[in-house]
């Protein structure tokens, strides 16, 4: 079983160069630690920068530079600062090669879930269905199971949509999977986990080729 | 000579603003948020506001101030509840909260702004933010109509300005601030340094001037940070 | 009659303190010359500059600032460059308080002809379907007859359109016409201009009231 | 590391050209024309090509020559026509022309580049321009719906630029490279000085790097001015 920082180890084994990536809240966020040699991406983030660069060192935060997710960060060489209009043009004119975002659920049509619980208090959903409705390729990072251990992996989303038809791969904590023809398509297992468990653990469509390779994390 | 926007202080900027008007106000989450105006409005009390803003502050700062005297009927926000007041409020149905895909709430300001009535975008397709909105296909790809936004007053905040209205944002601080700029009736900039006009390189300015009514040097800026992350000097 | 730099000089006293102006080429441009005392405007050039001023001191021209007719200009202190995006957002968004362009025919319900001759070379509109659109106040300047001697203010256009029920005050070397309920509504006349000479240059329903002052140009 | 965009020169900046393309070409009149790249698609001969472009160039200069060729087989432009040789072949039929409002031809490129396939505007309305598009009422005032324009290769001029491809224009240089560095699939900017990524401001560029595929420093521009006014000293 992955950990989450493994999570987006793998996804970083995704990254190629020259891409510009947007990385979401969370486990995406990991993944800026992961990049492989010799492999050159920029990141993104909605707020209005390309070309994010790690948190500062202490004592040298701005305020004025944070990003999507309200942290201080600093900025590369090369970097650049824009608008919320102009970074949405971006992001929908599909500029950004990469976008990796968490989710409550994944449906094997490709719908994707992860902005609203009814009941609970909305939060909103920020930048997320414009990532989703517009990007070509969108990695979901999540845990393969909730915190009640119900799968993530559903036949059909049972929370309000944030996209439709949108997601094509899935890292979790125990599998990579991808979505074709309407079911997921597994294609790697996490070290030591088996078929069994992705399995029991997935209640979608699950379709499981003769060689499913270990992950390589 | 170029037009003059400057006014005295923030008190006879916001002259005019009224119980239910709507507003903008620049700013993400706490950066790059009009804190003078904000300031001002608390000051003045007024109520039944409408605000479009990507967030609502927090509990003690930004937005937050104006949900805690209960000023603000209605949120038009993309992200929000990084605040209790704001939850409470809206659990109980005190505020109306309406919900928007940030990168539709950032080109529906461009759009007011602009004098762009509608533009089709992809967001939000297949969701509830799509319900009751004209969908149409363009390249087999569904999209949704969008209509403009625009404001009776919208507050933003730059780094620089001159008395001419042309301002200039400092790094991520400029967000929403330059649509917001174009789509109030009236637009009152606050910067934290205000120049004579011709004092700005007129290739490096960000807003220009057309779209501001009023502008003044704004005080005793606090700028907090709401997630301070660093790392360790080795 | 008027000259057409006292029809500039007639329309420069319409100018209001802190108006944005948008000139067309042709007789507009001289507008800036007239520019009453104590009125202060700015002028926007829709290929990208607000805070247009004067032509340069020979020898300084720059290739890289030109106004909208691709004459060499200079900027005003507090001047702003702009894309043409940005530019015509500006003039869309009714930001620009005046619009000052010339035209080849006016009708009597505001529509504007000035940009295509069947079977002659279109050059094109240019940003005059623009500005026309959206300007909530729009000057025409032009001479009252065409080189033949035919009014340029009818009933109805006979030229391709321009723009529709959009223009509102007509400044000719003969007059100055409002447009109002359907008819060309007559506010003064140039200096030793009579009303009949008016009349019988006036193809669309010309409405005279019973005074008619004489311009102050 | 940013990323690099830089190519080794205008030969390599338009590798993958071919016959009957469409290609954006930044510029106004003949102010902020990508004058190397222009240069090369003559060189390189290749025909039948659709131009998007404010304007068409003069006899001598800029698409004038691209016209002289006879390489071009349609132009959507807004005004046209300061060229003896694009009104003969206009008039003889053998260029196809489509004229289109400035301020429309501006927001399609921004739309194009900005994934909105779709927008209403006033602009047109009641004109030819109107003519077989959607007509809409907002607010009393009608408007056309037009659509996003791309374009295989954008071709785009600015003052600075940095490896990773960001861009700064120089004064009314800027007019239509923006929108058109957006909305190229590939997009080739040639710049007057091309600096090491990091030596630009990040405040201050115009263009971010992710609109650009490819950039080089240009040589022997010539930046003929159409139509020199001055004053005399007095």
């Amino acid at each position: 079983m992955l950990s989450k920082d493994q999570i987006a180890q793998r996804i970083a084994q995704e990254l190629q160069d020259g891409w510009y990536v947007n990385l979401g809240i969370g486990i995406p966020t990991l993944i800026a630690n992961h990049i492989p040699e010799g492999i050159n991406v920029e990141f993104q983030s909605e707020n209005g920068i390309l070309g994010m660069g790690p948190f500062p060192f202490e004592g040298e935060e701005d305020a004025d530079l944070i990003n999507a997710g309200k942290q201080t960060i600093t900025a590369m060489p090369g970097a650049v600062y824009f608008d919320s209009a102009t970074s949405f043009a971006m992001i929908r004119g599909q500029h950004i090669q990469l976008t990796v975002l968490g989710a409550m659920e994944v449906a094997q049509n490709g719908d994707i879930a992860n902005w609203k619980i009814p009941g609970r208090m909305v939060k909103g959903m920020g930048g997320a269905m414009d990532l989703v409705a517009s990007a070509e390729n969108i990695i979901v990072a999540m845990m393969h199971t909730n915190k009640r251990g119900e799968s993530k992996l559903l036949e059909q989303c049972s929370l309000p949509l944030t996209g439709v038809h949108c997601v094509k791969k899935i890292v979790t904590n125990l599998a990579v999977l991808e979505i074709k023809d309407g079911a997921f398509h597994l294609l790697e297992r996490a070290p030591g986990v088996t078929i069994e468990e992705i399995q029991n653990a997935t209640a979608g469509t699950l379709v499981v080729p003769d060689e499913v390779p270990e992950m390589n994390v | 000579m170029a037009l003059n926007k400057q006014v005295a202080d923030v008190k006879s900027a916001l002259e005019g603003v009224q119980d239910n008007m709507t507003f903008m106000v620049g700013g993400f989450g706490l950066c790059g948020i009009p804190e003078n105006a904000i300031a001002e409005l608390v000051r003045r009390g007024i109520k039944g506001l409408t605000c479009i803003s990507n967030n609502a502050g927090v509990d003690d700062f930004g937005l937050g101030l104006l949900l805690q005297k209960k000023q603000i009927k209605k949120m038009i926000s993309s992200y929000v509840g990084e605040n209790d007041e704001f939850e409470r409020q809206m659990l109980s149905g005190e505020l109306i909260v309406d919900l928007i895909p940030q990168g539709s709430l950032a080109e529906r300001c461009r759009a007011g702004g602009a004098g762009i009535p509608a533009f089709f975008t992809p967001a939000g397709f297949g969701t509830e933010v799509a319900e009751g909105k004209e969908v149409r296909e363009f390249d087999g790809k569904p999209h949704v109509l969008e209509s403009a936004l625009t404001a009776d007053f919208a507050f933003v905040k730059a780094w620089k300005g001159d008395t001419a209205g042309n301002l200039i944002y400092k790094a991520t601080a400029k967000n929403f601030n330059p649509m917001m700029a174009m789509a109030g009736r009236i637009t009152v900039a606050e910067v934290e340094e205000l120049v004579p006009a011709g004092a700005l390189d007129p290739n490096q300015i960000h807003t220009p001037g057309v779209f501001v009514q009023r502008i003044f040097e704004g005080s005793n800026y606090q700028k907090r940070i709401e997630r301070v992350t660093t790392r360790s000097r080795q």
